[in-house]
């Protein structure tokens, strides 16, 4: 089972297919998916009608391209907004997490860490909701009692960043952790020794040394925000991100415009995906 | 030696993490069992009580739905585990270097691309017109279209598709941290392969299939796109009953119950995952 | 002022923006929903988040008494003459709460039958779907329409009875069971516009119970298919303008409803989105060939049988949801 | 050991961890320039004791100067010593140039001027032109040299070292030993070093301080502490040494006479301190300090036979099963003799009563 | 060396990666019962020829006899060989007992059979009633213990060690050599132990094979290695020596004289194999055949002074430069004379002609 150890060729053979079945099961969908980007068809299915651009490029209805449906760009837009806020959210509160668990004992550490794990079991949908159900009667007892308006913590753009917030940040703390985990603190105190203050040398030698793992995580946090749905769904407003607008879009009428943009999103998703992988290794 | 400032520097790091936790996890989900206890007698009238739970387990389609779901869910995990192993197996133990990197690049593919664009993809594959019925047809195998979307098949495979990736990261994590002379220890001391997969590799790996299990479940479990595109009219998941309530029904009081009882479900079946396989929530989630 | 627009599909089309933004200088921000997403969403932020919305006729009254989001026409800043005058009255009386008027028309159409008449040219009624002939063939959603359209089919008169729960439980009973017996010869119960196109147009469902648009848009594809008024006669809808009770561009909005509602836009509307509108002339612009379908599918007899939604008194709807509940459930 | 300036001054440092006392009232001068090694066995509190110095821990009580200043409430930062970690703690995102100059960069000295610095201090610890390369780069003697070059950019008044050497292989490390200690002699910057390799401590150091249970035992040059150890503990700690227990059977001036418990009656010539007629004692004696003779007369020889044959080159030993079964092991002249023994050879050991060392067993 | 029934035999073995060639061409023979030891520098091979012998790598070319069968193509779990890996290996998820017991359940053996056989060779091992310990609650020498305890429960033919020795520290690792042994001989197994480690080969084998860049470069007693070595590469490898390049200047039988490069004149007493005069030569000089005397007269005597006193106990030593500026370092008497030498003291030093080795320099 190692190939140290010798085993039986037909063994061997039936392994490797086995591996090979599963990476084509992988790849399907989505080559078929961005395969269908390019049929000259208003729908996303079989006949292959022959090959076209429309679908990036085309003006005239009904093959408008996604570079002009006005409702993608703005939901991609949104999306970015979004990611970029929970992405810096979650990796600043992960390293003051990271901090606070990897530098502190303190009574009840245990049970806050078990509590910090707690977002990865708790189902998407229910994050969504419980957070809607909760920030609607904090807005309705502020508006009986004040007679003002609080529509931010009505669904939209600021209930959608802390939704996804609020489960991406165990993500980040996990990763920085672990590579905190790894410094090596007499580093820290090395430069003390050297005439550093004690905020210079968190500056200086740990965040350096944390950087990788922030740039992961920061990757990651925004990858998981572009894609999320479940807790969104819940608590989206009239600014929709991407995935609400294309589920909103398949519902409707799917058009080939929407293997467009998942095209689009593959190549870009793949893209961060890989760099921050390849920065972690140049970096170890 | 805690002076005053690195007190103050603990408080100032206790902030963040305290605020998050409370005011997004905790507050919310005692908001929401507050809202789950008050039944609805009239318009914009409400008394407290426990009538939504009461109407969950009397209206048969409700606790079915739950039970479905959670069996399904588990079913999806154990074959995602079945599945993911010897992949994982094959990526930390088979492979070295940059043949290792790429195939661990591309089980992450799906992850990075939004799970509707994966379901999408199954859609287009699936469906009786779609490229696997008109494959098997050109092939000869089969002699009309075949409708292979719309039924529980599919929703397994969609499952397993969205979830595997989470599988397969934990199971590499730990498998790679098997030391390759503990395989051949085993060889070394006469077992065969099946023994020293079981005595061996599969112990040492529990906290990865412990860790992934929990994960793929909790995805199953609470996923929401996957069994409504692929489901058929029987295939009903439990978080679409959620969404149901909250939106078609417009009764955010027994939406509420219903969450709180998936979140009751899945705590109890992570307790009891973690219990049999005697592992601790920290030891498996808290490593990856 | 950024007019936020929670609308249909095809209500708003890009054109029609473009020449709105340019005429008004506002800017449009368009979210695509249904009747039950409209109203949750508007729960959900109590009315706030959008300037206008477009939920059906029968959902006004009943969603304003519960949750009070919406906030009342000031017919001074509308310009009637613009509205089917028919049309206009009937709909400020089904949205008429304590004294106000909620709505104003805009679009209207019908649900009822789509048919792929080479291959199930039989099917005429809503019940017609339950036939053998098409087993594993037909769709239709698991919704309220569904319900009445079979009840009437089946010889009831479900909107006579929204007074009187008991009765109309009577007839939910009844519709229960038949649709219960129907469910092995559906093939999936389909939820959007496009998931019930594709089956129809891919030949995968033969019949369907759809709206009438659908119907219309597939017979340009393929003219085997068509929209067909059941016999038990279609059930006509009316979308409508309200304004939420949060909403921040009032002054927007009326000028978009002003907008929509000329001739010549609304022309353009019924091109994309494939129904009539209650604006007075409104159907000069339209294209010859969605009138001849129009004209194929209703024919006089056909239009007066078009069974008009009244609006929902609330409760009902649970009735509704729990007949809707025990057949999704029996197997 | 008194110097009218001496650089690091301890008096009666005491460290408490909660009940645990991890230093017990510690007192040593180290002079100017001088390699002061503290060697003990691992727990004893050599790191507590160095951290106290380098202001990472504060002392519970007890007073420390440096340069005659005391350094009771000075932060790290501020205290004229540099250290020397364990794992030596260069920073791994750094380069080599980054590394030493990053304590003049806190210091604030000018760019051009800590290039010059930084290269200069390279040149002298034998390692021009390497400022551009990464920490994983180099070697690790070279890392040794660079985590050296770091500290010694600063000219610290004490250079404080924890076990540098731990991590380096066998080889290597034989070799860092004369290395650091003629690398302390060009900077003349006063080195304290801690370890819990005796050899490293003795080839090394001008005084080595041996240090057990949180205490000093004894502070000597190499010399003293490895041919006149003052406590049992000292003689059993540093080189390699029988132990034997007995009873004092007579006792005249310098001339003890000892029963073993295994019988034989032992002749030592030693100041015999603390030590009365019927006390129990012990007695130490170096493996090199016992002859095999051939024949079973005179002072101290014993018969016996060979338990097993170590044969390791230069440092080939036996190991004598006496009468009374207690081992004795006995290094093999240098020289070849006996290497013709094997296992069950009959053999007299003998050895010169000034070579032993005696001391009472506490609480007997 | 040749015995009518060797536990293994290895006929020609070659073992190659790609292009590389890890071992080449060994042959050897380990009579039963017998401690054999391969020592050799990393890389060398040692491990690819180990692992060749358990059946995890294949070899090339040769063969590979087990108690006379040969073991081409047999995989490991069906050789009658167990081996004791470099970081053991031992189950982490298993309990003591459990571990040892694997082999035994993998053969089938009734759970009480185990249970007894594995409380006897803990038994064996010194480590009664440990078996419901897990491993992280043992000691790194205990550790050893039940590793070998796990093999040598399947009564293996060759039980092969990996350096097992390598991840313990220095006393435990003394310690363990003597240990080792002594299990060793109590089995009475045939050990095939590699090492880098000169000093555990000398110590415990019978036999030692001295490993260089995939080839044997000697076979032969603990003895013969260190003071006959037969090659240049074995004189410098095996034990400490003082290496010294020159020219051969006269050669007449047995007897050699040599120039240094330095210019001094050495005579040398050896088996004069393939050297003729004027050809280059190292001659490899172990610091104890060095003696310090006071007068320069005598043959290999040579004046020089004292460049560094390395004071450690018994190992003490020095090193001399002489006239020429070449270092000789030279080994102190145990004795303790000449302790008192000091850094520039002038000294005389002295070997015997017999005690030095000489090889011709290949390619010279
Ligand atoms: N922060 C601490 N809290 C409590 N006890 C401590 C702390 N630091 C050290 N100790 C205890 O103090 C004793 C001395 O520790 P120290 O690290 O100084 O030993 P050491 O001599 O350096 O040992 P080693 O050679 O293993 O490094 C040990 O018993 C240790 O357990
Ligand atoms: N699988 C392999 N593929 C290619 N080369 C290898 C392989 N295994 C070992 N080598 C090479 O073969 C040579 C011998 O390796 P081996 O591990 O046998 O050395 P060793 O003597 O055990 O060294 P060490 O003392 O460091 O363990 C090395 O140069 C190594 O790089
Ligand atoms: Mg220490
Ligand atoms: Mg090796």
């Amino acid at each position: 089972m190692i190939p140290t150890v010798p085993q039986p060729a037909f063994a061997k053979w039936c392994y490797r297919a086995y591996v090979t079945a599963f990476f084509i099961y992988l790849a399907l969908p989505l080559t078929v998916v961005c395969v269908f980007a390019f049929n000259n068809s208003v729908f996303p299915s079989l006949p292959w009608e022959g090959f076209t651009l429309a679908w990036f490029f085309g003006t005239d209805a009904p093959f408008i391209g996604v570079f002009h449906e006005r409702a993608i760009i703005r939901s991609i837009g949104t999306s970015a907004f979004v990611a970029a806020w929970v992405s810096g959210l979650a990796v600043a509160v992960g390293t003051c997490n990271a901090f606070l668990f990897v530098r502190h004992d303190f009574r009840g550490k245990a049970l806050l860490y078990v509590l910090m794990l707690l977002p990865l079991i708790i189902p998407g949908v229910i994050l969504g909701i419980s957070i809607l159900v909760f920030s609607s009667a904090i807005a309705n007892t502020l508006e009986d009692a004040t007679g003002l308006w609080f529509d931010g913590l009505r669904p939209g753009l600021i209930l959608v960043i802390l939704g996804q917030f609020s489960f991406i940040t165990t993500f980040a703390t996990l990763v920085i952790s672990a590579r905190l985990q790894k410094f090596d603190p007499s580093l820290e105190e090395a430069a003390l020794n050297l005439g550093a203050s004690k905020w210079g040398a968190i500056r200086q030698i740990t965040l350096p040394f944390l950087l990788p793992a922030i740039v992961a995580s920061a990757v990651v946090a925004t990858l998981m925000s572009f894609e999320n749905f479940n807790t969104t769904l819940m608590l989206v407003g009239s600014d929709s991100p991407l995935t609400i607008t294309m589920f909103d879009k398949l519902k409707q009428g799917s058009t080939p415009v929407l293997n467009a943009v998942s095209l689009l999103l593959i190549m870009v998703s793949a893209a961060l995906g890989i760099l921050s992988l390849l920065f972690q290794s140049g970096k170890r | 030696m805690q002076s005053d400032a690195s007190r103050l520097g603990f408080y100032l790091l206790l902030a963040p993490i305290l605020l998050w936790l409370v005011v997004l996890i905790i507050l919310p989900h005692i908001g929401l069992f507050v809202v789950s206890i008050s039944e609805k007698i009239g318009p914009r009238d409400y008394e407290t009580g426990f009538g939504n739970y009461a109407a969950f387990f009397t209206e048969p389609l409700y606790w079915r739905t739950f039970a479905r779901t959670a069996t399904m869910s588990i079913l999806a995990t154990a074959l995602t585990l079945i599945l993911g192993f010897p992949i994982a197996y094959h990526i930390a133990k088979l492979t070295r270097g940059r043949t290792k990197t790429t195939l661990f690049l591309m089980c992450m593919i799906p992850f990075w691309v939004s799970e509707l664009v994966r379901t999408f993809g199954w859609m287009i594959l699936l469906r009786e017109t779609g490229v696997i019925s008109n494959l098997l047809q050109s092939l000869g195998l089969v002699d009309g279209p075949v409708e292979m979307l719309y039924n529980d098949a599919a929703i397994m495979v969609g499952l397993v598709y969205t979830s595997i990736l989470f599988m397969v990261v934990p199971l590499v994590t730990t498998l790679d941290s098997l030391d390759d002379s503990l395989i051949e220890a085993g060889y070394d001391l006469g077992g065969t392969s099946m023994a020293v997969m079981r005595e061996i590799v599969i112990p040492h790996a529990m906290p990865g299939i412990v860790s992934g299990c929990i994960v793929v479940f909790m995805l199953s479990l609470g996923n929401y796109l996957t069994p409504i595109l692929l489901g058929g009219k029987d295939s009903l998941w439990f978080t679409g009953m959620i969404y149901t309530q909250f939106i078609t029904r417009f009764n955010w009081e027994l939406g509420s119950a219903f969450g709180f009882l998936l979140l009751a479900l899945s705590s109890l079946v992570v307790f009891a995952g973690l219990k049999l396989s005697r592992q601790s929530l920290t030891n498996t989630m808290g490593r990856s | 002022d950024t007019l936020r627009l929670l609308t249909w599909g095809g209500y708003a089309p890009e054109e029609v923006i473009a020449m709105f933004e340019a005429e008004t200088g506002h800017t449009v921000e368009v979210t695509t929903s249904n009747n039950e997403e409209m109203i949750a969403k508007l729960r959900a932020t109590n009315g706030g988040g959008f300037d206008l919305a477009q939920p059906s006729q029968d959902r006004i009254a009943s969603a304003q008494e519960e949750f009070g989001i919406y906030k009342p026409i000031d017919m001074t800043k509308v310009n009637a003459d613009q509205f089917i005058p028919s049309m206009l009255v009937a709909t400020a009386t089904n949205t008429t709460y304590d004294g106000e008027i909620y709505g104003l028309p805009h679009v209207w159409g019908t649900s009822g039958l789509v048919v792929n008449t080479a291959m199930a040219g039989d099917v005429t009624d809503y019940t017609d779907l339950c036939d053998a002939s098409v087993a594993g063939k037909v769709s239709y959603r698991l919704k309220r329409p569904t319900l009445i359209g079979f009840a009437y089919s089946m010889g009831l008169d479900p909107f006579a009875a929204y007074s009187d729960p008991d009765a109309y439980q009577g007839i939910l009973d009844q519709v229960e069971a038949k649709l219960t017996e129907c469910k092995p010869n559906v093939k999936t119960y389909w939820d959007g516009g496009d998931e019930i196109k594709n089956l129809l147009r891919s030949g995968e469902v033969v019949a369907s119970m759809a709206w009438d648009t659908g119907g219309w848009q597939l017979n340009a594809d393929n003219p085997d298919i068509t929209f067909v008024a059941p016999e038990a006669g279609a059930l006509g809808w009316i979308d409508t303008f309200v304004l939420p009770a949060r909403g921040r561009a009032d002054d927007a909005a009326y000028d978009w409803i002003n907008f929509v509602m000329r001739p010549e836009i609304a022309a353009m509307i019924t091109n994309t989105a494939g129904n009539f509108t209650a604006a007075v002339d409104g159907d000069a612009g339209v294209s010859a060939d969605l009138k001849a379908r129009y004209q194929g599918s209703f024919d006089q007899a056909a239009i007066d049988n078009i069974k008009w939604y009244p609006p929902v008194p609330a409760g009902l709807e649970t009735l509704e949801g729990a007949t809707l509940d025990r057949i999704n459930a029996a197997n | 050991m008194s110097d009218p300036h001496p650089d690091l001054v301890c008096s009666d440092l005491t460290k408490d961890f909660d009940a645990f006392r991890a230093v017990n009232h510690v007192s040593f001068e180290v002079p100017q320039g001088s390699f002061f090694s503290i060697l003990g066995p691992s727990g004893c509190g050599k790191t507590t004791l160095l951290r106290m110095i380098a202001g990472f821990q504060e002392p519970t009580s007890g007073d420390l100067r440096i340069k005659g200043k005391s350094m009771i409430g000075v932060p790290p930062n501020k205290r004229p010593v540099s250290m020397v970690f364990q794992h030596l703690a260069l920073f791994p995102t750094m380069n080599i140039g980054d590394n030493v100059g990053f304590g003049l960069r806190q210091r604030g000295v000018g760019k051009s001027e800590i290039k010059t610095r930084v290269e200069q201090v390279l040149d002298r610890v034998g390692l021009p032109g390497v400022s551009e390369r990464r920490i994983d780069q180099i070697s690790g003697g070279q890392k040794q040299r660079v985590a050296i070059a770091r500290c010694m950019v600063l000219e610290p008044d004490v250079l404080l070292l924890d076990e540098p050497l731990g991590a380096l292989d066998l080889k290597l490390r034989e070799h860092m030993k004369v290395e650091l200690k003629s690398l302390q002699a060009a900077f003349n910057t006063t080195f304290v070093y801690i370890t819990h390799d005796q050899s490293e401590a003795l080839v090394m150091s001008d005084n080595i301080a041996v240090m057990n249970h949180g205490q000093f035992e004894q502070i000597g040059t190499p010399h003293e502490v490895y041919h006149a150890p003052s406590t049992a503990f000292v003689a059993g700690f540093v080189g390699d040494a029988n132990r034997i227990d007995g009873k004092v059977a007579a006792l005249n001036g310098t001339a003890l006479t000892l029963t073993s418990d295994g019988g034989t009656e032992m002749k030592i010539d030693a100041q015999a301190k603390a030590l009365s007629v019927g006390q129990r004692a012990q007695v130490y004696l170096r493996p090199e300090a016992i002859e095999l003779v051939t024949s079973g007369d005179g002072v101290n020889v014993s018969g016996g036979v060979i338990d097993s044959v170590l044969f390791n080159g230069a440092n080939s030993s036996v190991t004598v099963k006496d009468q009374s079964g207690s081992l004795l092991k006995v290094a093999l002249p240098q020289t070849g003799a006996f290497a013709t023994l094997r296992k069950g050879d009959k053999v007299f050991t003998r050895w010169d009563p000034r070579q032993a060392r005696c001391y009472p067993v506490a609480g007997a």
